[in-house]
């Protein structure tokens, strides 16, 4: 049963917790991004799921959720998140060996930073009529057109992975340099800093014919269920920030005053931190279930496993930022107190990677099949 | 007076409006207001001096005191009239109907006319300095200290979450007149001039990044010794009976301001295509008929009048402002992926504001956890534990 | 403004408490029903919506709302609800006027006790196609069959006023005694002691041309205002016992002692009966919105006023009555204490005429248009 | 016996359950357990020898006392597939699971022989007498008392909310032996048998109106002087020791009847045919996500070990008993007019005693208000109050 965390991801949890405490910068915006960015790098967290093969670290999704679980507990604003939780599923799912071999050693040692566009919100139930941006075969190479609208870290990243509509029908994956003939991009004003997004429009874009990296059909398999994983290591991220929603709110309730006691005291405080940590212990052990049944990126995903983290996660988190906020009163609302950080991040995860109302959707057309309107 | 017939006085108010708030003035339908303080100060200002040469401040004012002693299902019928014309969040309001009416009680002739003018005539902006630090839901934990020395009263001491203090000329502060004194004793009610150089006033950032609440420190501070109201030692009496007046005559115009919101919500549902989604459809209906009963809720205590506070009134900051946070998230739900982004178009972007200020309904003037302790104690007389 | 109480209403009010805190008889099941019907009757209640013409006290729905209010707080068990709630507003609503004064005098005076037959939950959403009963016209009179699975007083009425689908299409009203040949009914079980209810088979029954008492194309138009008014009632019953839990649980509570003080006095349970009255407060004002905006029976119905009333009483009768098990602690769910007696009545109160989820479609119907599926 | 493969062991228990729980037992199946305690007693009791006769019962005991000595995980495959085949509630199990632990750690040798053995064989029943009327969450709160005389303890008080009081033979009491100590001081923990004169049991009547819980009287009733677990003033050690024996190993058999009951829910919306009902749907996938979070929940607690008791192990409780509750709820809403009525037929007259009877989930074995508080006072470091 790997809900027991062995000694190595402790260790792990470990480093990455003393290292991210005096790095955070969620607030202060850009300064000091790619310092901490080579931190990371430094410290081998972007290899981690990638395969030795491929010069990364060759280890599991739960070690993975492990960095991004302490990374969500901190707000650190990095590319971890879209090269880690985004890019190298999507890769290790729908790019050929070959690909790999050429992609994946730049990004595990953090030289390249990658993001993906995949479809407004990055949706593991996307179809190809979903998808934002079309490619047609153009004799030796390919021509991509169209405008994704929000990219994630889509103001920084070197390249995209671009999942495109074929225009014989079916998905393709491509392989996009930012700084591409045709490529245009608009940095967007995101809520959250932390979560920094661009506008990209692709006019006319040429790409040679090895910058498609998948065997044919392979994209229409496997993009949601690298999408799935993107939504499993979500949840990581969300379990650590509610738990420290939770912490940083318990502290401040105890330090403040109120009517001569501590408001830390008072039973309806009381009872609604313990009603955060009841959701955040479920959204923790909903997270370890999904992993012991996904415990890497071969083989058939439990689809259902990973609804049950991905609805638990966002609405913990959801509920303990929200539940922060109102705990500390006043200044939880301010600027300088960092549950506005945790809510704004949030209410982002709560839209992305499928909403929690649509892995519940899911789970239903498991249990009843699809539900045929007008039937 | 109350013989004017309500819908002609309806019709009257959305004419002036619709011949007022025109040119210049159009850039503030719907703005301002908590939330969005910081649209147009200058120009909020301005309108208030216009809306003082209609006649609309003090509509509930003794005759005596320059008011037009309107009937409150008048007073109600303007706010609603008001707020459905679009008209601006009211940078005078905190004046006309918390500090007026205690002026006008227990204040004194000389307050009277020296104050009311001013506000009447939309001249003079007035901020309320009741919270510090330490005395958030606890009023009674005041520290700010003052004392009358040479013919002046001294203030020293910090009040927090003061809105509009920047576009304010006074504040009316509650402080600590008897030194060592405890709780709800010893402490005076005093009227302060905020230009001077022992005030100083620091902004709050908050989490949207603008600061609409503030920060108001005093350094010996000064007033002059009949700024006082009530006697020393009257404060906790004078600042309760303040919270009193607010007894919501503003609130359907407030409601108004919400119903525009949910309507906005729902132009957003369509034109994101989700008006089809039924769950979607089924919490904005929902949304839709917490307002109704907000609006019915607000019947019942004018209905009432002034026999005395009932249940509904004493549910109602906790039902609207827990009403309005869930109007927020729902609007971001509607938006989907796109509320990630501070639109820059108007509705969409009065939608996020409502999203991110409303976390602050349920907290200031009250937290939940202070309206329910109040509704159990004083609604359903259980102990005070 | 009409959310004035008035002082006849107020009145009323008085004299109806007074007289059933006499004479509460949920638990005991059928002992002293008729007695109690007969008191009830003795004080006209049944007569309070039926016009003055009609031998009745041509009060207004404000009216009918105090005493099932009262009736709804102390649980009584007895066709009020069945006469002025449902087939009272149905007849008025529906019936032609000679019909009117052929029958409601008797229904009035509490000679006859009738039920209504529309569809099952007695929907005011139903149509045609949803009703149970078939009609058609035979010669002279009508035959009617089809079975009819809950019948509310189904066990008691003299007669039910039977809405059926007509063999040429829409909707007829009718007079069914309970003992016309080729009715059979069969009293159900169930859990809610204070609503009986009994399935009604009607196998070629045979009616006379008079028993049909609408003018045609009345019924169509007139059956969802007519439940609509009861629904609107059922909200005025259920604000009378979401009431009555808070009084019981503040009574309760304030009497209990643990940890060597009352319960009543922590903060948790402090902080769930405020939220109860919050319920209760606003299911107040929706039913004083609703019926100010409803003042009768004539003209057109504000349906989404009575939504409102709907869905708010409905929420706040389940809350107070869950709420009410929960902090009367382990007693609260014993056969000797009232709370689970509420409990069964909000439950029953939920499920007909129109769940609060369909009310609440009725008004986004309201807001953005019927919404139709694969649009 | 730790290399018993766990996949051998799950189909050697399926076999049995397959060949022992049909002809006149097949009735049983699914049926009992809380809610439904009052199905079969008989029978039940009957059920329990065969389950002895086959090995069951002990499964973790160590051998010296006549157990199989089992790992953790081989109990909760047990248990699963107890659940699984439909095994019925267990009539043993405070008698299995809570007695004989504490005997095993705290009895004297003479109490393990003459006690273990018939709980082994399933022939004795025990019952538990801890909530009184003035201290049910509060048991420091128990004014039960007892004295040694002549040799024999004596027993005078009450005990409330005493489930298949009515179907054993002994029951266990926590009562004060020290006259006039308070709190956790002074009690004692006692082995009494129920055939006796002193002894009168009364069934509470639920609100299904079924009776599954019991109050127990005790006039001077009697036991022998050895029945005393521990030294006299010992009692809150001994119960409190009691209480942290079920680590929830039969935790994820109930967890199988829940997934039975979430299974009659599916078939009932099909029945219903309400299955295509998006909100419905939405409202039956979060049930299922509920469950699985249950699941993985208790795995965590089982990981853990004898290392503690860790976050996961605390917030269970509120966790399992308000997703049983909202069950309930949803199986009602799925039924509509027709949860009116009291079913004959089993799956929805089972659905329907979820609805009801989980009320009392939340309310027995600490009401959510104490879990609450145990969660924030020692999950969280919250102070008491």
């Amino acid at each position: 049963m790997s809900a027991v965390i062995t000694e190595e991801q402790q260790a792990l949890r470990d480093t990455a917790a003393a290292y991210l405490a005096g790095h955070a910068n969620a607030r202060d915006g850009r300064d000091g991004d790619m310092a901490l960015w080579q931190g990371i790098a430094g410290l081998g967290w972007p290899a981690v799921i990638v395969p030795e093969a491929c010069g990364g670290l060759g280890l599991g999704l739960a070690e993975a959720a492990v960095l991004l679980e302490e990374s969500g507990r901190q707000l650190t604003r990095s590319p971890l998140f879209s090269g880690v939780a985004l890019s190298h599923p999507l890769l290790l799912r729908c790019a050929t060996e070959v690909a790999c071999q050429r992609l994946l050693p730049a990004l595990a040692e953090g030289r390249l930073i990658s993001t993906v566009i995949a479809g407004p919100g990055l949706s593991p139930f996307v179809d190809a009529a979903g998808l934002e941006i079309r490619a047609r075969c153009d004799g030796a190479g390919w021509v991509l057109d169209g405008t994704a609208a929000q990219v994630l870290d889509g103001d920084t990243a070197d390249l995209a992975f671009v999942v495109a509509r074929l225009e014989e029908g079916g998905m393709g994956l491509f392989e996009l340099p930012a700084d591409s003939q045709g490529v245009s991009r608009r940095p967007l004003p995101a809520w959250d800093l932390s979560r920094p997004q661009a506008c990209w429009t692709l006019d006319g874009v040429r790409l040679a014919a090895e910058a498609r990296l998948d065997a044919p059909g392979t994209v229409d398999a496997g993009l949601s269920a690298a999408l799935a994983v993107t939504a499993l290591l979500l949840a990581a991220e969300q379990v650590g920030g509610a738990a420290r929603c939770i912490e940083l709110t318990v502290a401040y309730t105890r330090e403040r005053q109120q009517f001569g006691r501590p408001v830390a005291s008072f039973q309806a405080v009381k009872h609604r931190c313990a009603e955060m940590m009841v959701k955040l212990e479920g959204a923790r052990s909903a997270l370890a279930g999904a992993l012991a049944a996904c415990p890497g990126l071969e083989g058939a995903l439990a689809l259902e496993e990973v609804a049950v983290a991905r609805v638990q996660a966002a609405g913990a988190y959801r509920f303990c930022a929200a539940e922060a906020i109102q705990l500390h009163g006043g200044v939880g609302f301010t600027w300088e107190y960092d549950p506005q950080l945790h809510f704004k991040r949030a209410q982002w995860g709560g839209q992305w990677f499928g909403t929690p109302d649509a892995w519940r959707d899911a789970v239903a057309d498991a249990l009843f099949g699809r539900r045929e309107e007008h039937e | 007076m109350s013989e004017i017939d309500e819908k002609t006085f309806r019709a009257e108010v959305a004419d002036w409006m619709a011949r007022h708030l025109v040119g210049r003035f159009e850039v503030l339908r719907h703005r301002g207001g908590p939330g969005d303080e910081t649209a147009h100060p200058e120009l909020r200002r301005e309108w208030e001096q216009v809306m003082a040469s209609g006649g609309w401040i003090g509509l509930g004012w003794p005759r005596a005191h320059g008011g037009r002693e309107l009937p409150v299902s008048l007073q109600v019928a303007f706010h609603e009239e008001y707020a459905r014309a679009g008209g601006p969040g009211r940078m005078g309001h905190i004046g006309e109907t918390l500090l007026a009416p205690t002026l006008i009680d227990l204040g004194t002739p000389a307050q009277q006319q020296r104050f009311l003018p001013g506000i009447r005539e939309g001249r003079t902006f007035w901020c309320q300095g009741y919270s510090e630090p330490g005395a958030g839901s606890d009023l009674a934990a005041i520290r700010s200290r003052c004392w009358l020395e040479n013919g002046e009263w001294h203030l020293q001491g910090q009040k927090v979450w003061t809105s509009l203090a920047h576009d304010s000329e006074w504040i009316f502060v509650i402080a600590r007149s008897t030194p060592g004194s405890v709780g709800r004793e010893g402490l005076s009610f005093l009227l302060v001039p905020l230009a001077q150089p022992g005030v100083e006033i620091r902004p709050i950032r908050q989490m949207t990044g603008e600061a609409e609440f503030n920060e108001v420190f005093f350094d010996d501070a000064r007033t002059a010794a009949d700024c006082i109201v009530g006697a020393p030692g009257d404060g906790w009496k004078v600042a309760m009976a303040l919270l009193g007046y607010e007894r919501g005559l503003s609130t359907l115009g407030q409601q108004m301001h919400f119903s525009h919101e949910l309507q906005l919500l729902v132009d957003a549902a369509r034109a994101a295509g989700v008006d089809h989604d039924p769950a979607l459809r089924r919490r904005i209906a929902e949304a839709w008929i917490g307002l109704r009963t907000l609006r019915a809720n607000a019947l019942r205590i004018f209905a009432r009048g002034e026999s005395g506070v009932g249940p509904e009134a004493l549910v109602y900051k906790y039902a609207w402002s827990n009403w309005h946070r869930s109007l927020g998230e729902l609007a971001m739900d509607v938006m989907g992926t796109a509320g990630d982004l501070q639109a820059d178009n108007d509705p969409l972007r009065r939608l996020q504001q409502v999203f991110f200020f409303s976390r602050a309904d349920t907290i200031y003037a009250g937290t939940n956890e202070i309206q329910l302790n109040l509704i159990a104690e004083r609604g359903l007389g259980m102990p005070r534990g």
